[in-house]
């Protein structure tokens, strides 16, 4: 139906687990659990570092080897932001849990997908790296992710963030970012047909979305709405969801 | 693989002994369930259940595929449940434990072999084309009472999903995207429920309701008992464990009927008003589509 | 309406002309392998199980799952491990059944869970009791008929027990939509009966009104309940009776002719 | 040099010290020793790495075309101890055996002109899966990929990339795969619709080729994606589809004998990986430390480094710029902005290699 | 939100130097969540509230979670798993591994009189070793004094109930009331409740309650439970505790 704007997220939904969270933006929903640092299994232990398990599981059918490489990406890029070194021989183990995911009312949904689902990528990053901020797993930073698309509709160009996949579909190229909030460049993944210029322009814009953080002091209302053309400010709402969290988690200081 | 930690000694004494004086952690009766929540999804057919803290959701899916050779006018109809480590650390994935093999089962019986769903009428062209409806279930987080709660979502998840609209012309099968065409609800005859009775002490004459996994844990016997609102048992199974007075197992299912109806009426009641949330939204997701165009 | 039951309002008698309340042949033995610790060979009509008991012996490598339920895992009583094989030829349509087959598996762990109700064991810690059943042939009653040849079996192996686990089926003679009252309670279906029928398979611990299992697969209405209830545990102390004999019958010889060594001939008792 | 007299049995004669040769050294301590190489301690020796290229150096790369005669097309990659087979079958698909086939598939859109076709194009491939290619890492190729194992992540995780980059690169006309159909009376035609694509005859797609892309890695050596990526690009252009038509009396597809014709094949992506050494092994990386980008990393690198980046780029076009086809970097924030844009020049290098070596 | 003495912080974040308290003498002593980049970086590793002591010249994050990591001299309860040659393994956390707890590590045990535990029953216990590359060491009886000092077997009956770990730090503060604001133990331990219980908190997020009277047990828990996760702040407390003792009654 109709896809959320903003993003949205609620921390420690699974009150089982070390931590959780579920975030929903553009039409995904996502729901996350992370557990760790516990026992690793012989074949995963590190005697340096902890093993960062990620698995991600689709809301319908069976994983298959795209979930399989979305996985590889997020653990690769995950293991780099946990501090992995303080638990030696253990395992962190996150678990994605695809809820929604925003329908293409052009196309009869297939079960079995190969090709990459490219815009699906921040969503799961983004509940990822709340659940472990949830989970208080040290890290060496957060991070945000979003995807940007680059549509040429009637000959003019556009660049759309958090296209849909009506958009995607359409689109020329679509990219995938991930900044951590040191302002590095953390995850870079694009497909389809673009030249240097324009993966600086779809840079710059994502950076825009992933880095530009308002003053922590005034609220994420005025901010949003400031920032409704180009996107979202994910580094403010990660900032101000962690902050309502530790304020309701200290409600006795 | 790390394994489900035991409880206690210290707890399993003091979990019988509490339930021994009718007395139970949470502060419940004996008969008495957590309060049982349903979510449904923006997109048709899903289903997101919670009793206390344990919650399952389900999601519905169809596809077009080819007919089973041996039932030709059959479409498909699977119910895929893999307990993955989000349930607990203990699960793996693909390595089918034996709870999940009894949940499954239960599953089938109750919503698969009680034709609660007409599969005849999922067939497109016999022999040739059908649909093939799936339901995942996904167990987000295990407080006890998977069975129940699976089953609520599951039933959910069905009675609230649509598929694609198809129309037969000269022989050519038209498949209608939701931009064409409004999806379809699935022809659906009832709506079978799992009530989930625990068994506690010597003779097993302390029978529990909606158990919590630490109560799971320490139980001698359970028995699941499947009904639809008109009183009709889907299923029965009381596999094995300590022996429980037949006239107690008969007072089980009377008391059963009444929590099956409490379920019914209360799914009936979302789904209500999920349509009339829709309605709104309905027209707006036209409009968008017209602008796309 | 099932073809049956119209033809049982007639004349009260059921397809194989048998009574309402009336089981079907059942012949049972045990000690039928000389190797094994405990073994038995039951027939109820033509469903005819055999089983073999090993241990309580030291566990051997966890299989994948680990389907036996009982005492499990890492408590300190014994655990039950059962395994079903069912032969091709069974039935009537060939079907293979993997290993893997849910079905079996739920089988397999209903009859470790009836068994480990009624077995000591705790007298056997750290240790795991070994159960194969295999089927030899498919009309009816089938869970009944294993849980049956299980219980012989480990009377045979001599593991100490609280008493009998009996089982049969009990159904009904009204399908599900119809809330006749008139329809009377049917005891130990056959194959055709099961599947036109519904129905349902209850085991009890010795003599008892307690039951130890209670499985129904088919939809039927909640007032059928009792009914076949009632009838299915009076059964079962029928089957109970039966294997007793069974067990009596083996234990005279044994004191009149010394031990009788194990594997004696099939058809040396009548 | 490492040096120790420790490890030294108490049967054997005192040694002052132990040292070890250079393979040794490299093996039981791989990272300070590519430290030390691509750092030597006087400036005059050139910074190298283990295998002695120069950072940025790739290896030669070889291909060869129809090797094997039972495939529509075929080809034999190899880049230093990375070698990989790659074989294109083509198998007829009925559209009857197609559930989600539709005749009238393109009315959703009325589209005109060549961009338009092709994502109509690229859109019937993904819908009805005509492109599968499929990597097999199980040959025992290297130590971690024992035979007879399902298959690990990392094929996997290649398959999938291959998988996207054939779509979303649009290699393939899906045209050179429809099996056409005029009818000649006209009553049947409520069949299908008329297609959009063609002239006022009214012709039906009756079927599909469906490409079948088996790669096998023969050896492994490190950077499998490059050399997968190239194997499928030249086993694609070598790839001949004989001639299908429909057999109206026959209801089926018939293909006619003899040499049929060769597929054509859009532009001439090249990928081109590289991987982050960083300084530190264990301790915490900082600021100020250094770091080497090594292009088309071996087995050993490739396990001493988490950064990655890959780079597919299309020159072929000549005019202009560069086309990016795909980009892909992560693991790591050592790769900023400048680095990744000096990274496609690099790869627009090794374009120039892989071309040259590509047979026409 | 964020105040000005106390900021919220999140991994990563700077922190100004104002902040980092300068004590002449003392050195700068890091709590829980924070790391220290040579030469002179200090960073947070979770998201919490920044609590400095300048006094004490010390800081650390203040947060909640729920996976304990074991830390020297905690006071944690822990279930036996089994006994080796002469160590019980003990559990403090699910899917970790286990801490050992050497036979002798109780008050006057010796190999005749040590104390005999069964797999499963729970041990109030102190932590001597805790470090990343080795697995944890509890003991029964502090090594100075040789007295157990309320640590040991918790044999006579009663329950443990799962709290958040913040929650159990707050509890074990010298003064819960006035610092945890904490009061239900108070509460139905005094004029409201008059119910005679027993506790023991565990950091590693544990609580102990044993009462002769089971429903004493049920209550004490549920009311520690539901302050815990419903967040109850002193006023609500005193209403739960309020409707729970009339429930008993």
């Amino acid at each position: 139906m109709t896809a959320t704007s903003e993003p949205e997220a609620a921390l420690g939904v699974l009150p089982r687990a070390d931590g959780s969270a579920k975030y929903s933006h553009a039409g995904y929903t996502v729901t996350a659990a992370v557990n760790g640092p516990i026992e690793a299994q012989r074949k995963d232990e590190n005697p340096y570092e902890a093993h960062v398990d990620v698995i991600v599981r689709p809301a319908a059918g069976v994983g298959g080897t795209r979930e399989r490489h979305l996985e590889s990406i997020l653990q690769s890029s995950l293991s780099h932001i946990i501090l992995i070194k303080n638990f030696p021989r253990s395992l962190i183990q996150i678990v994605l849990q695809v809820e929604d995911s925003p329908e293409n009312d052009y196309v009869n949904t297939k079960l079995v997908q190969g090709n990459l689902n490219f815009a699906i990528m921040p969503a799961l990053f983004q509940t990822a790296v709340l659940a472990l901020l949830s989970a208080g797993v040290p890290m060496r930073a957060t991070a945000t992710a979003t995807a940007v698309a680059v549509v040429f509709h009637d000959g003019v160009k556009r660049t759309v963030v958090d296209p849909s996949p009506r958009e995607i579909e359409i689109a020329r190229s679509v990219h995938v970012l991930a900044f951590t909030s040191h302002d590095e460049l953390l995850l870079a993944e694009s497909e389809g047909d673009f030249i240097v210029k324009e993966w600086d322009e779809v840079y710059e814009t994502a950076k825009k979305i992933c880095c530009h953080s308002a003053p922590a002091d005034d609220g994420m209302q005025m901010a949003l709405d400031e920032e409704a053309a180009a996107g979202p400010d994910m580094r403010h709402f990660l900032r101000s969801t962690m902050e309502s969290k530790v304020a309701a988690d200290l409600y006795w200081k | 693989m790390p394994r489900e930690a035991e409880p206690s000694l210290n707890e399993k004494q003091f979990v019988i002994q509490a339930l021994q004086e009718n007395l139970r952690l949470d502060g419940r009766e004996l008969e008495q369930y957590r309060p049982l929540e349903l979510t449904l999804g923006d997109q048709y057919g899903v289903a997101d259940a919670t009793l206390g803290k344990t919650r399952v959701l389900a999601k519905a899916s169809a596809e077009l595929t080819v007919p089973y050779t041996d039932r030709p006018l059959d479409g498909i109809f699977t119910i895929a449940t893999e307990l993955s480590p989000m349930t607990s650390p203990a699960f793996e994935l693909n390595r089918p434990t034996e709870t999940e093999v009894l949940l499954s089962r239960l599953l089938e019986k109750t919503v698969r072999r009680s034709n609660a769903l007409d599969t005849e009428s999922l067939c497109l062209i016999a022999g040739q084309k059908c649909w093939s409806v799936r339901v995942d279930v996904h167990v987000l987080s295990h407080d006890g009472n998977l069975i129940d709660a699976a089953c609520f979502a599951v039933v959910s998840a069905l009675r609230h999903f649509k598929k694609p609209d198809t129309s037969m012309e000269g022989g050519v099968l038209t498949v209608y995207t939701a931009a064409e065409r409004e999806p379809v609800p699935l022809s659906w005859l009832h709506s079978p429920f799992c009530v989930t009775w625990s068994f506690y002490g010597e003779q097993g004459e302390i029978a529990v309701l909606d158990a919590t996994w630490l109560e799971e844990q320490v139980r001698v016997g359970s028995c699941t008992i499947s009904l639809n609102r008109h009183g009709e048992i889907c299923q029965i199974s009381k596999l094995g464990g300590t022996p429980v007075e037949a006239v107690a197992l008969l007072q089980c299912s009377a008391v059963s009927l009444t929590k099956v109806k409490e379920f019914s009426t209360y799914l009936d009641e979302k789904l209500a008003e999920d349509a009339k949330r829709r309605n709104k939204g309905g027209l707006l997701a036209e409009l968008s589509a017209e602008n796309d165009r | 309406m099932p073809l049956d039951t119209s033809t049982y309002s007639l004349a009260l008698l059921r397809v194989d002309g048998r009574r309402w309340n009336e089981l079907r042949r059942l012949h049972a033995q045990i000690r039928t392998q000389a190797a094994a610790d405990g073994s038995s060979y039951l027939e109820m009509g033509h469903t005819k199980v055999m089983c073999v008991v090993t241990g309580p012996s030291e566990p051997g490598p966890r299989r994948g799952g680990g389907i036996g339920g009982g005492a499990g895992g890492q408590s300190k009583d014994a655990e039950v491990v059962v395994n079903i094989v069912i032969a091709g030829f069974s039935s009537v349509d060939r079907k293979r059944r993997g290993r893997g087959d849910k079905r079996t598996q739920e089988m397999q762990s209903t009859v470790a869970n009836a068994l480990a109700a009624s077995l000591h064991t705790h007298l056997f810690p750290h240790s795991q009791i070994n159960v194969s059943l295999h089927v030899l042939s498919q009309d009816g009653s089938l869970l009944a008929a294993l849980i049956n040849a299980a219980t012989l079996a480990c009377v045979d192996a001599g593991i100490p027990m609280t008493d009998y686990v009996a089982a049969c089926t009990a159904g009904s003679t009204s399908t599900y939509a119809a809330n006749d009252e008139s329809a009377d309670p049917l005891l130990d279906l056959n194959h055709q009966e099961e599947q036109e029928l519904p129905s349902l398979t209850v085991a009890t611990l010795g003599d008892s009104d307690r039951v130890v299992v209670l499985v129904c697969e088919s939809r039927v209405q909640i007032s059928r309940l009792e009914g076949m209830l009632a009838v299915g545990v009076d059964g079962c102390k029928q089957v109970r009776e039966l294997l007793d004999r069974v067990v009596r019958e083996k234990g005279q010889r044994m004191i009149l002719e010394g031990t009788v060594e194990k594997g004696t001939g099939l058809n040396d008792l009548d | 040099m490492a040096t120790i007299s420790s490890a030294v049995g108490e049967d054997q004669p005192p040694q002052p010290s132990l040292t070890f040769t250079r393979p040794v050294f490299a093996k039981l301590s791989p990272h300070p020793y590519l430290l030390h190489t691509l750092s030597p301690s006087d400036p005059s020796v050139p910074s190298s790495r283990t295998n002695g290229r120069k950072p940025q150096e790739a290896r030669k790369i070889q291909i060869n075309t129809s090797s094997l005669s039972q495939a529509h097309g075929s080809a034999l990659v190899r880049t230093g101890d990375t070698t990989v087979i790659c074989g294109v079958r083509g198998e007829i698909l009925p559209v009857s055996s197609i559930p989600q086939f539709r005749a009238d598939q393109h009315k959703n859109y009325n589209y005109d002109g060549e961009d338009k076709r092709i994502e109509q194009g690229k859109k019937e491939l993904l819908e009805y899966d005509l492109l599968v290619p499929n990597i097999e890492l199980a040959t025992g190729c290297a130590p971690q990929f024992l035979p007879g194992v399902p298959p690990t992540t990392l094929a996997q995780t290649v398959s999938t990339r291959v998988y996207s980059l054939l779509h979303s690169a649009g290699i393939v006309d899906v045209e050179g795969l429809r099996v056409w159909y005029t009818p000649a009376k006209r009553d049947e035609d409520k069949m299908e619709e008329d297609d959009r694509e063609e002239e006022e005859l009214e012709p039906e797609v009756k079927g599909y080729w469906v490409l079948y892309i088996d790669l096998l890695f023969v050896s492994f050596d490190g950077n499998p994606f490059d050399a997968a990526w190239t194997a499928v690009m030249a086993a694609l252009r070598d790839t001949k589809l004989p001639n299908a038509r429909w057999d109206p009396d026959r209801e089926m597809v018939v293909c006619e004998k003899g040499e049929g014709k060769r597929l054509d094949v859009r532009g001439l992506p090249v990928a081109c990986s590289a991987a982050v050494f960083l300084e530190k092994e264990h301790a915490e990386d900082r600021e100020g430390d250094r770091h080497w980008i090594l292009l088309d990393p071996d087995r050993q690198e490739e396990g001493l480094c988490k950064e990655v980046i890959t780079a597919v780029v299309d020159c072929s076009g000549g005019q202009g710029e560069t086309k990016i086809r795909s980009l892909e970097k992560q693991g790591g924030t050592v790769l900023g902005r400048e680095l990744i844009r000096g990274f496609v020049g690099v790869a627009e290098e090794r374009w120039k290699e892989v071309a040259a070596e590509m047979p026409q | 939100m964020a105040s000005t003495t106390r900021p919220t912080l999140l991994p990563g974040d700077e922190i100004p130097s104002s902040l980092i308290p300068s004590h002449p003498t003392k050195p700068l002593r890091l709590g829980p969540g924070l790391r220290h980049l040579p030469p002179s970086q200090i960073l947070p590793t979770v998201s919490g509230q920044l609590i400095t002591l300048p006094q004490k010249s010390s800081m650390w994050i203040e947060y909640n979670s729920s996976r304990y990591i074991p830390t020297q001299s905690d006071l944690v309860i822990g279930t036996i798993l089994r006994s080796g040659p002469d160590f019980y393994y003990v559990l403090l956390s699910p899917f970790t591994p286990p801490a050992t707890l050497p036979h002798l590590a109780f008050e006057g045990a010796t190999k005749k009189t040590r104390p005999q535990l069964n797999p499963g029953s729970l041990v109030y216990a102190r932590v001597t070793l805790a470090n990343k590359h080795m697995d944890p060491e509890v003991e029964c009886v502090s090594a100075t004094t040789g007295k157990a000092d309320g640590l040991g077997p918790l044999t006579n009956g009663g329950m443990v109930f799962d709290v958040s770990l913040g929650f159990a730090r707050r509890l074990l503060m010298a003064k819960s009331k006035e610092e945890g604001k904490i009061e239900v133990l108070e509460l139905l331990g005094g004029e409201e409740g008059k119910l005679s219980f027993e506790t023991a908190v565990g950091r590693n997020g544990k609580v102990w309650i044993g009462s002769e009277d089971i429903k004493t047990v049920v209550i004490v828990g549920r009311a520690l439970k539901e302050t815990d996760e419903k967040k109850l702040g002193v006023e609500a407390q005193r209403k739960l505790v309020r409707k729970l003792i009339k429930e008993m009654k």
